[in-house]
């Protein structure tokens, strides 16, 4: 922070974006590796560093802000949308990233969630899905599965959880996307697509926390499960999966059913076809059912729709009003309503 | 209007007051009243009067409405205590106002509405109009409106129930040709609003308030009139203007001065709506405005606002400072310019949303987790709300820290004349921002005022992290004990500097004697206007009411030391007053009144000379 | 409220749940005769009067509980759920009946809307939808279209509005439905429905605001509009509607199309068939989708599914370490963890 | 064991120490020493000391971990001021604690730590252990305690990062040995912990524990040892508690005097989690707990469940308390009972999550809209939160109130012994429900306590509706100016009312001299060491350690008029004193430290004599 480099570094490599501090998440933490991938992504975006701004919960992936060499605040528990979208309609110009937990942006913050989605402000929004409170040592989370044994929950949860998907849907979410914290490439892809995208974008992150909740995601990214239980999504490409890609998922009426493709099985045809741009929720919903262990788990752009952005939105009101009234004179304003002269 | 042969007597002041049902449009005649004796160079204060519901059943006891004002030739400073006159709609608002019309005051009565169903609806087992009493004790005008206001639009093509809807400037035009008010300022008013879209409902209404007047010319009513002549005002353009109002153009004339883009974030609450309503309609002006979820949702908007180099605002009432309170911890923490209005509300919870009440002095102070001091602001008219407004802006540049502008119902809806301030001579308000050369550490500070300065994103080089964790100086996490002492005591030192900015307090009267008034906020009216009687009655009273409450004034303790006692009225339970006691080991007497209502001029003057 | 009337009258009649006081909304308002259908449902309950607890946040709908002669919680803006969760979970034998409005519900209470649906607890919700702010005197809501002008917005709304149906589902609810304000008899219906439904109720009610929303749905349900924009759901009948009965929704890939029946048009068995029992998302998201002025509107039960109750599962939970610990006894649980004794 | 054939030298009193890295198992091994002391019949108080990360970087000072216990013969009250012994796991541990250690204090260091690398992370320059000045000030003892422990794990099959890990044991064994503390609890502890599960874990680290106490035995080291005696205690049953696990059996406790079903709810925060935890592991007491959404909804629910004739309770710290505010305000102005625990941390914001303070008092006072007191209770050490929590409930019912419990995270993770009452003897806990044949009238009072009675959801005839609109005595929603003055007055009258049911405040010595030392809470055993060992030295000094710190004990204002000078030492900025002096007006002197941290001993001492 000194006073010396007053232009922002260019071209931005990696290095710009790691802050002398340490990082303080355990040793194994996924939330290392996500660090990792938008510390690569930053440097690629064409954003100037002070551009950016990195706007956070609290929670251990909350932390996330004072590991990055950006503007930053580290705000108070479920509340980072409210503060991102303040920072976004005060200067449209900024690159805005909010990063999220399981507990964070779906148990205290949801509502928050909601409406910042529904608003379509150009942020992007990364939510860090460990199913389990980490700060606070290890409660269950709205995304936890029902019969969860946590310290809060010793004979297991009984609450129905909360597909992140499924929410981001009925938030009407403009962009929705998953990654997971064991694929740094895919990060980076998804990251980028993320920022590409105009209006608000969503992106769950399968996060492990290794303390308490060890390899919760192992069944779907862990290194024998991948490649049958991962389904990446490519826009245009129809829904295959599997390690030899002779799976795919097909439409039954309304249900998703996953086919066997060649020979004696399915034609690729058949399949559904990925198409990001699709504006009817029915297809982002049928995604969002594809769930562990019935089907394979989806990664990708989910969901990718032009809607108007609210701080464009916002502006063109302003301009719009001084088109028609003339930038304010406030003089004249108090005046105004009706006034009367004391000589 | 012609002359009337009436003879006039001459009134310093007056007080009437308009009732009648949610639905009957007290509010909008008692407005047109404002703006005509405005208009006829009176000074003036009003009190609108609501239920919390949006229409209560027509008749009833809580659907009542009303609108107070005082129009007076000499300085006047609140709606007046007991109405000298009262214009009742219907028996339910006879009901509820009848008991404070001043003995002998003059009481106008729509007949027509004192029905069966309606004397049932307000409680009344016989037509009270028929009740002796009532002609005895008062100078009573029964006047059938309803039929008058059908009879005036009987050529009108206009609804039945349409027409009936004009019956309230009927009894306007009455009130006009009693108190020789002006009708043009209430001819422009209606012809501007429905002259373009609706022109026969226009003309209905005009045709209704003249009717009113000439109703009082030519009837035979053997009815007094009275005139208030002009007050003797200060030279200067003026304008008619109540606290939200003065608010708005405050929070624009302060960012304007600043040279900050503002963004305001409100979520609708009475008595607060009326600012993001209000800054809504200002867009020209580069506002932006954003209706938030909830008022959680509207500070984190304006704090990230703030963060990014704008000035954020927000404003909400009671129940909604609760719900800001854990940001506001972290605006103070992180020392973010901000400014949160609080329009206080009768309370506690949802209370008594549209009555006034000062409860909210010690939420202010002390509502959220740990030490964290944060200035606070109270304006003490409805014009001054633009004056705090714009002082709240400075200190929240100047030590980037949040402050609390802490106004109230009373204010928010009343409405003064205001003498308007010829706005290319207030000075600049500066930012306190980092400056290109300057080494940036987050929390370094002014040696003086013990504020930090602020770099936003966009800046290149100063890229930094604030977030709720104690940090250290360069803006590190903290967890450190000596650190952590330092911080907390610096942050409360930085609050108290403020008190250094500030001009000496003003003292209403001699600078020492027997008994000192210590107010603060919206009972400036009440307690200037008594004090100030008392003291033309050759009384040895002063009073103070403090606009600066967190810091308090730093020469208060050597006046509260000059009097022999302090009295402190309160719309609450002794807020202030545990603060002066706690601070300044003074004894103090406390007059509270929790009614949902403004203290009185005589009920103040009363308590003074108990203390005498 | 006297002593003599110790024991709830039976049967019991709508008189037996008017109050005393008045009512105070506007003349003309919706809400009347949605206080009107809940009088006339609940003595058809075979529950007894002292057993209804009606809860609600705060807005004009949110004055209901005044207004029922039951006990009732008028409580804060938005935090209705989480009182009435607390209520049911204190006592299951309650019936649990949530009062609230778009902005109560959609704008500060989205959170507790979002978790109480989740966790299924036997109560049943009602929003009173008049798309704007009734209580504050009307800034717009979260359903209010774009483009709305209201006092907050005089210039129009720029928020993507919130779908309640689609909001519900994205929260996984157990029981959606939607009725109207203008039909008595659909929603004594749907009340019957919804009380019938174990597990939380959620129900939509349009509901016209005469003073500062009037009519925003007279091209739904206004008496000209209503027979070609109304579709009634059945359980079991296809999705038909039309004055002549002679419209219908198909399916077209995951699109929802009109058809016209008959002759030239298409058969019934080309249609949807209605199935409130159909768990997957896909199919009550399309439902969702059916919004006017492009689809008629659907009113009826749109899904009614068993999840395990939350009250039901947290009493199991207790019953079950009382089968296993035997019920506490404090004096040994405080000896408990080691202990040593002086003499 | 065997006796050794040092000579043990007799102490009154040890504090110790350990330090290290938060994976090295600090918090365990320190819960370790502190059952085996209590086992050996010593009275002991502990303060862990843990960074808010869960696993900062290995090395790091922030990710140090501690763990202070003080155990003696004689009454401790405290973990002690200055460690006489300190374990240092790594530089980072020596570092941060070395500083604090006491002159010629035993220093115990892990020399296999004191790497090139963990050097360079706690920031030496060089290794300390070769600065002479180490061994001249301190009893300094170098073991290389990994290595040890890999050797005596030599013949496990256990894989070396695991073996590792049981070098904590190793340290603990040799302190056990230092100290004369029996193996036996601890051993009883590995077993039942991983006996069964992983049982050559249990044996490896049993295998260590007594290799490290056999190291002192078998080594050259001249190291002196030390005997505590068995302090001179009642007789009973005695087990070791901490705040909130008291809390926990206290709520149980209270519930089960009043025959009242709980229902809990919470949402995790630190320090108050372990509170829900622990209510969440009775099930098979009947009590229901609900992890809620936020902490705006935890109270909501525990509402709701008043409201349905359970005992509704919630738990947090300060940033969920700013959540709670509006719902305090609903729950009082509606008159249910509610139990509010706030474990305070250290604040402002989110502050220092894991350290100590008393920073929520005002918040606890004045935290929501207008005025609207809530009766506020301050357990004194981790065992009085079991008493505490039994007069929460008490008074929630008798008063259909809520009340906020006022702990700390001081109490709450702080252990000491505690002699178990017997829970037959307890009295009853009435509720005031209203009976059969009573006539109903919602805000109908009680003459004496101005309690009003509750009927619930289920009892037939009482149908009725509650609000957060101002009501009158029947219920109604009611805007009436005198009702609302009326039952202001009246909801902060019956709290003041509670005072009259508390007993006589207990003065600690003489009940006059010249300084009284006032505080509240957790400064309980601070302040009273510190008073009793002057008091021993004959200066004239008392004390009173407040519990019920709203309303304020009605002898309170006589005590202190029987005092030359009030000290009121608190973890704040001096928020009881605020209201002291401010309802007294009675001069007061603060004592106040920000530090995260509680008041030593030696500090208050000080203080006391500089006015003295
Ligand atoms: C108002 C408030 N309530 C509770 C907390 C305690 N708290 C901190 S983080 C957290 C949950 C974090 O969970 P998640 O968002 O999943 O983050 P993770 O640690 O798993 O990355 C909680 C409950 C808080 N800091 N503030
Ligand atoms: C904490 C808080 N914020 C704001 C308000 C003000 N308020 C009362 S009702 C309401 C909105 C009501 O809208 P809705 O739920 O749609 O109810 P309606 O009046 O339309 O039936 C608001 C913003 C409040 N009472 N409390
Ligand atoms: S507790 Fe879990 S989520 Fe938190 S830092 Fe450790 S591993 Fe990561
Ligand atoms: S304002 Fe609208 S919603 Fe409220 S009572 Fe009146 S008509 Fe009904
Ligand atoms: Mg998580
Ligand atoms: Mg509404």
């Amino acid at each position: 922070m000194s006073t010396e480099t007053l232009e922002s570094p260019q071209p931005l490599t990696k290095k710009d974006f790691v802050p002398p501090n340490e990082v303080r998440w355990c040793p194994g933490c996924g939330d290392y590796a996500i660090l990792n991938s938008i510390q690569k992504t930053f440097p690629e975006l064409g954003v100037p560093r002070e551009k950016f701004v990195v706007v956070s919960g609290i929670g251990c992936s909350s932390r996330f802000p004072y590991y990055m060499q950006t503007y930053g605040f580290h705000t108070i528990h479920g509340r980072a949308p409210t503060l991102a979208t303040g920072v976004k309609v005060a200067n449209p110009d900024l690159s805005v990233w909010m990063i999220t937990g399981d507990g964070d942006g779906l148990s205290i913050g949801g509502n928050h969630l909601l409406h910042v989605l529904r608003r379509n402000p150009n942020i992007n929004i990364l939510l860090f899905n460990n199913r389990v409170y980490g700060l606070t040592k290890g409660q269950y989370s709205p995304t936890s599965d029902v019969g969860m044994k946590t310290k809060s929950t010793p004979m297991g949860s009984i609450d129905h959880p909360v597909n992140p998907i499924q929410f981001a849907i009925g938030a009407e979410a403009s962009f929705i996307a998953r990654t997971v914290d064991t694929d740094p490439k895919h990060m980076v892809e998804t990251f980028k697509a993320a920022h590409a995208h105009k209006g608000v974008s969503f992106v769950e992150i399968l996060q492990n926390c290794v303390i308490y909740n060890k390899d919760v995601w192992e069944d779907v990214y862990g290194r024998d499960a991948r490649a049958e239980q991962i389904l990446y999504l490519a826009d245009g490409q129809p829904l295959i999966y599997g390690k030899d890609k002779d799976k795919g998922i097909r439409l039954n009426n309304l249900d998703p059913e996953i086919v066997t493709l060649g020979e004696s099985g399915a034609s690729e045809g058949e399949l559904l076809q990925h198409n990001p741009k699709e504006a009817n929720s029915l297809y982002t919903t049928l995604l969002s059912q594809l769930v562990h262990p019935q089907f394979p788990t989806p990664v990708g752009v989910f969901r990718a729709l032009e809607r108007p952005v609210y701080e464009d939105s916002l502006q063109a009101q302003i301009d719009a009003a001084q088109e028609s009234k003339g930038q304010g004179d406030l003089q004249t304003s108090l005046v105004g309503g009706g006034s009367w002269v004391v000589e | 209007m012609t002359t009337s042969s009436t003879q006039f007597e001459e009134k310093e002041a007056i007080v009437i007051r308009f009732a009648g049902d949610s639905g009957d449009g007290m509010q909008t005649v008692g407005e047109q009243f404002t703006d005509s004796s405005a208009f006829a160079g009176n000074d003036l204060a009003t009190l609108p009067d609501f239920p919390a519901e949006i229409r209560a059943p027509a008749g009833t006891l809580p659907g009542v409405s009303g609108f107070q004002l005082q129009f007076g030739s000499r300085e006047v400073k609140t709606p007046g205590d007991a109405p000298d006159a009262l214009v009742a709609m219907n028996p339910a608002a006879l009901k509820v106002n009848l008991e404070e019309l001043v003995p002998g005051g003059l009481l106008i009565v729509n007949t027509e509405a004192f029905k069966k169903s309606n004397l049932l609806k307000a409680g009344y087992e016989s037509d009270p109009l028929e009740d002796e009493s009532l002609s005895t004790n008062y100078k009573l005008v029964k006047i059938n409106i309803t039929e008058l206001t059908k009879q005036a639009l009987s050529e009108s093509s206009m609804k039945p129930n349409q027409k009936a809807r004009c019956k309230n400037f009927f009894a306007l035009g009455f009130t006009y040709w009693v108190y020789d008010r002006p009708l043009d300022p209430t001819i422009n008013f209606l012809n501007s609003k429905w002259g373009k879209r609706l022109p026969e409902v226009a003309d209905a209404n005009i045709k209704v308030l003249k009717a009113g007047y000439y109703f009082g010319e030519t009837t035979e009513l053997s009815q007094n009139r009275y005139q208030v002549s002009r007050a003797d005002n200060a030279p200067g353009t003026y304008r008619k203007i109540n606290g939200n109002d003065a608010l708005v153009y405050g929070l624009i004339s302060g960012v304007q001065s600043a040279s900050k883009e503002m963004v305001f974030s409100g979520y609708p609450i009475t008595p607060a709506s009326s600012i993001l309503e209000g800054l809504a309609a200002q867009k020209h002006f580069g506002i932006k405005t954003v209706q938030a979820e909830d008022e959680i949702a509207a500070i984190g908007v304006a704090l990230g606002a703030s963060f990014a180099g704008r000035l954020g605002i927000c404003a909400t009432s009671g129940p909604g400072m609760c719900l800001k309170s854990e940001f506001m911890g972290l605006s103070a923490i992180t020392e973010l310019p901000l400014v949160i209005c609080d329009v206080q509300r009768g309370g506690p919870s949802t209370g008594l949303p549209t009555k006034t009440e000062q409860g909210d002095l010690l939420q202010s102070y002390f509502g959220r987790n740990s030490d964290l001091p944060i200035p606070i602001i109270a304006p003490t008219s409805p014009s001054d709300c633009f004056w705090v407004a714009r002082e709240c802006v400075r200190i929240a540049l100047a030590y980037n820290t949040p402050v609390i502008l802490l106004s109230e119902l009373y204010l928010a809806i009343g409405s003064e004349p205001w003498c308007l301030p010829d706005l290319s001579t207030l000075p600049e308000i500066p930012s306190n921002v980092i400056q290109p050369g300057e080494e940036f550490k987050i929390y370094k500070r002014d040696p003086e005022t013990l504020a930090r300065k602020v770099a936003f994103p966009g800046m290149p080089g100063y890229e930094h992290r604030v977030g709720g964790l104690e940090k250290d100086e360069s803006g590190g996490v903290s967890y450190d004990a000596a650190n952590h002492e330092n911080m907390t005591r610096i942050r409360a030192e930085k609050v108290q500097a403020i008190a250094k900015s500030l001009p000496p307090t003003e003292v209403n009267g001699a600078s020492s004697g027997k008994l000192l008034v210590l107010g603060w906020g919206g009972t400036y009216g009440a307690i200037t206007s008594a004090v100030n009687r008392l003291q033309a009655e050759g009384f040895s009273v002063s009073s103070v009411v403090l606009r600066h409450l967190n810091p308090l004034p730093l020469d208060l303790e050597d006046i509260l030391s000059r009097f022999d006692k302090i009295l402190i009225p309160e719309l609450n339970l002794g807020q202030l007053r545990l603060l002066i006691q706690g601070h300044y080991l003074r004894e103090t007497i406390g007059f509270n009144k929790v009614q949902g209502r403004p203290f009185t001029v005589s009920e103040m003057v009363e308590k003074i000379q108990e203390l005498l």
